[in-house]
């Protein structure tokens, strides 16, 4: 059962320019995780900024109660998330959402990410790791500066390319450029993706080509985070009239079922 | 300090016929059916759920984006989707009578007819203690000025409403109109029992990046602690001209708060963006009033509504 | 980003007769006379100061306390406090003019004539460059409901004073009504120049160990960032509806505020609250809207009025 | 000249349980200081808390260009002062408002605070003893816990009586009581008197009854600091109809200049 908690920051460190990992101890909610899912998490005790802020499961450890997120700074939030101390408590509620579908062993999972959209694939990586499946993980990123921690990939086990856009890394380009010159869709069965919309409707036009099912992950303004003030609607292809709450129906969502912005 | 068990202070609350087993209920659109919230708080704690607006048909509500956080605020522009009143009242109503929660309905239309449709099928149904008569909605009739701010609307509406049920009608005043009081007076001479208020303030945001009104709907309510002071503001001024219980709301985040819109003549209060930040925050404020009560030494909380309104 | 010399965006603004050296004022009530803040930021690289509201004789002003913080806002209940036009114009004035400020007057009254003779005096003297007409002011003779929630009693006192002189006059609108449309078309009707919007909304708060509203006045109006989604939302309705410039403010608190407030029509912008967070803040924002025209290759203030606004 | 600055925090330390010691170093405006001024400080970055805090001088150090406060915890403002932490900047503006008039050579100042309302006087006591005035300090707290720094007051020279209305410390009773009955009034030449107002009150009676003259500093709700909003009214006693502004004609006036509430 979901639940809110004051969870224990037990580590927090500036990876980059404007990312950073926190890990926190809140076993209650630690151990309902599933991959795919988020918490919602109030920075500062004040009016303004008012709303929960949206953060995935980048990376969750049952045994020790610990949920670490990846997040990167991009308003007032995230901002005063910075400050943060370690030995400080953090105001969450979760998880939260439908995650992920686990893929049965020996299932070939393709892993694309974009940006900090990375962070949901990364406790991904570990469960279907953990199911052994053979996981790949693709990240696309604008420079070299903008990085997960390695170590956390290594130690998963999973094979990760990385692509940049400026080329200070790894392949040069987009990943969806990286993902059709040298990846061979008949190797895959199964594609996760969490990025930039644009990003994500490539992706998710390369999966119905070649006729490959998978997931992606949305982002959506929300306020309550738990299917109650209708505030986080999407638009899904089938139906034309009705909307899906991305924070409950969501955030993953079926790779051909919802209509991507480009 | 000694409690005494005996005198534990007396939390229920009469607002016009609808009796709530304390004064703290949940707004409309923001607590959904009360089952969204049920890993949270027991909701049958709660005085009242006023469940998400409800019209007699499915509505797909806006598109996106729906909502936007400013300054200790927020905007919503949710378009009031909902799957019709008969889908609510065979659907979700009866796990929460099941329950035992006080469900109060919130209805709204374009005409008043629609309204009137409504509260027909309530009133065949049981199991709802009173209706919030959303009066924000645009009146079709009337070239889409907002029901809520023509008096002559109101009370029409409001009296429509009335000949249909026995249960409490109470109009959800919006605060967009020059003169509140002429509008509660309205409401009055229609019929109503109590009075709910207040409703959303008008307002929009801009993307500087795009050039474009955030909103898919452009404009949306604004709520939150932003809107408290004007809230209490028209509490007060109907408190003190009309003669019916209010029910008030409008920014509410702690037991403070609660306490201020009672003291302007609130008899019940209600909580609606709150529940987005502390999603406990209705239990949190049943025990700090009742707290407040004991450690003041007043026995009922009717003690204390509209002390601080000067007549 | 290379930044070409010649092509250094252009600033200046005409807001309906009234030229401003660039698009940013400080609001009546908020900036003194100017003086006050001469300390810490040059007064006169502000486009313009509204100075604090006059009346024909003096006013001593409501009872303390008069402020009171609320989230992201504070209520005011000032109650006009000032020494009356004539000292305004002889002790106050000359000092601004010598220091070649663009200073607009704030006038307010409680029945028409007084407005009038006011905008007399004022035509007489040299040195103010338009006048601002404070029309929230209770109108005694209409029972004391405000000038500004009344479109004939709008009408009535715009003309008044344009027959009385020959410098721009923009009339401040109350947020208080339920029709902004109404009231400007209203004021267009009486021969404003350009409008200017919003006023604060009326509000208040309530000190829970009195138990007795905080302010001496019991009402304040409510500023601050609490209501910028109102304000943009205004000045969105009319600057779709009606054809005169908008002096734009409410909240203003940064230059991306500014940007949202010009992009739903504002030609020149107004700080209030902004002024006692950060002395500095006009400044801060003419420089801000200077690097976001040059970042945006944008030649000239006015191309992103109203852009937001969809027709 | 006041200015707005961004003072280094070279020292913050909490003294009891509710009362803090800041001190930061802005040269600019600690050389403009004078006793009985205060500054106006923002905390947080946010909008919530909105408005600048004032605060008075409790010491100011014009070689090294430091500024120290003495606060106490009682609402949003001050709570999220605490946080504040050594080598983070605080955003200030001032000094402000109208001092303290200092005594010439040799008089013997009586100096009374209530609670908190010691801050003022403790670097007025600094700056009437660099002037050879005989001062002597009279202190009212609720109990012992509440103390301001003793080093502080035994550094600057000055005689220190505290008053306890538990007796817990010092003398037992209210500050105005130690006042009528162990001070010879013969003996002062002027009172100066920061505190709650009831207590000022009553020093303000017992300087009319003895015919001495002197100073107390008034709070007042306040929102620009400068004189400009016209917010923080109060009345003189002389002239009815017209205010008063706490934060420039202010916050010191003549002792029985201004009507106090009892
Ligand atoms: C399900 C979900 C999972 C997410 N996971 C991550 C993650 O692991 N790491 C990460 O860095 N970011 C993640 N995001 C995005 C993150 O929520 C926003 O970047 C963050 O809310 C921005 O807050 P802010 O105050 O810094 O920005 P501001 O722009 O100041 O925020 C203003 C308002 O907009 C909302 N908002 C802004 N950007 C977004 C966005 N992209 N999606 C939804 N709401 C937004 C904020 O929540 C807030 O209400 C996720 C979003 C969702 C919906
Ligand atoms: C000239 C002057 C000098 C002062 N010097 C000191 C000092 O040295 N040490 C100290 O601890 N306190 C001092 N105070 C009082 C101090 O300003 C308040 O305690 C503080 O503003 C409270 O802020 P808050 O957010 O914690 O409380 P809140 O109650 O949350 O504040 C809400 C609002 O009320 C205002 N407010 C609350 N209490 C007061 C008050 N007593 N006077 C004026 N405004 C108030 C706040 O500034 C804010 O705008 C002084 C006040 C003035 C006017
Ligand atoms: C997301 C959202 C949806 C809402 N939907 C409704 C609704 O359907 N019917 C209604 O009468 N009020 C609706 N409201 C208004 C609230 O019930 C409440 O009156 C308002 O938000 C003010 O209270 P608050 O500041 O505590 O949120 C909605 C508010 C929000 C934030
Ligand atoms: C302390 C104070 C005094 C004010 N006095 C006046 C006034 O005399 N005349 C007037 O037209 N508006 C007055 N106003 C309103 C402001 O000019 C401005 O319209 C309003 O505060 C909204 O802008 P803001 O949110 O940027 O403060 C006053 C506002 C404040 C806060
Ligand atoms: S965020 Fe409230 S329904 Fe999705
Ligand atoms: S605080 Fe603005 S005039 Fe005193």
């Amino acid at each position: 059962m979901p639940s809110l908690a004051n969870g224990l920051v037990v580590g927090h460190r500036k990876l980059s320019k404007d990312m950073y990992e926190l890990e926190f101890i809140a076993p209650e909610i630690a151990n309902e995780c599933k991959p795919g899912q988020y918490i919602n998490l109030k920075v500062g005790n004040e009016l303004d900024p008012l709303l929960r802020r949206p953060l995935s499961l980048y990376d969750v450890d049952k045994r020790l109660g610990s949920i670490t997120l990846l997040y990167k700074v991009v308003g007032k939030g995230t901002q005063i998330l910075t400050r943060t101390k370690v030995k400080e408590y953090v105001d969450v509620m979760g998880p939260l959402g439908r995650g992920f579908k686990i893929l049965e062993e020996k299932s070939n999972a393709l892993l694309i990410g974009g940006g900090v959209g990375i962070a949901p694939l990364v406790y991904l990586a570990r469960v279907l790791k953990d199911n052994n499946c053979n996981v790949q993980v693709l990240h696309g990123t604008d420079t070299k500066n903008n990085l997960v921690d390695f170590n956390k990939l290594e130690e998963i086990g999973v094979e990760y390319i990385l692509a940049t856009d400026d080329g200070s890394f790894g392949f040069k380009g987009f990943v969806t450029d990286f993902l059709k010159e040298k990846i061979n869709p008949k190797e895959i069965d199964y594609i996760y993706c969490c990025g930039p919309e644009p990003m994500m409707a490539e992706v998710a036009k390369y999966a119905l080509v070649n006729n490959i099912d998978g997931e992606v992950s949305l982002e959506e303004h929300m306020a309550c985070g738990v299917g109650a003030c209708l505030g986080c609607a999407r638009k899904l292809k089938s139906k034309d009239e009705l909307y899906v709450k991305v924070c409950k129906d969501g955030p993953v969502f079926n790779i051909n079922e919802v209509e991507l912005n480009k | 300090m000694k409690k005494n068990e005996d005198k534990s202070p007396e939390m229920i609350v009469n607002l016009g016929g609808l009796r709530l087993n304390n004064p703290v209920t949940v707004a409309s659109g923001t607590f959904g059916y009360g089952r969204e919230y049920e890993d949270y708080v027991d909701i049958s704690k709660i005085g009242g759920i006023i469940v998400k607006g409800t019209t007699l048909e499915a509505r797909p509500g806006n598109p996106p984006q729906r909502i936007f956080e400013t300054p200790a605020g927020m905007l919503n522009a949710i378009g009031l989707e909902n799957p019709g009143i008969d889908v609510f009242l065979n659907e979700f109503l009866p796990e929460l009578v099941e329950r035992n929660v006080t469900v109060i309905a919130n209805i709204a239309g374009n005409i008043v007819e629609e309204y009137a449709e409504v509260t027909r099928r309530i009133e065949k149904h049981k199991g709802i203690a009173a209706i919030e008569l959303n009066i924000s909605c645009p009146n079709v009739k009337q070239g889409g000025l907002q029901f809520g701010t023509d008096p002559k609307a109101v009370k029409d509406v409001v009296k429509a409403v009335k000949s249909e049920t026995s249960i409490p009608v109470i109009p959800k005043l919006s605060p967009n109109v020059t003169d509140i009081v002429e509008i509660a007076k309205a409401a009055e001479a229609g019929g109503a029992d109590a009075l709910s208020m207040i409703n959303t303030l008008m307002g929009m945001a801009v993307d500087i990046n795009t050039r474009k009104p955030v909103l898919g709907n452009i404009f949306g309510g604004l709520s939150g602690p932003a809107i408290k002071p004007v809230a209490l503001r028209m509490i007060y001024q109907v408190y003190k001209e009309v003669d019916l219980p209010i029910l008030g709301g409008g920014g509410i985040m702690n037991v403070n708060d609660a306490l201020e819109f009672i003291m302007v003549g609130s008899s019940a209060i209600s909580i609606g963006t709150g529940n987005f930040v502390n999603p406990q925050i209705a239990e949190d404020i049943i025990t700090g009033l009742r707290d407040y009560l004991e450690a003041n030494s007043i026995t009922s909380i009717e003690d204390i509504v509209g002390v601080a309104v000067q007549r």
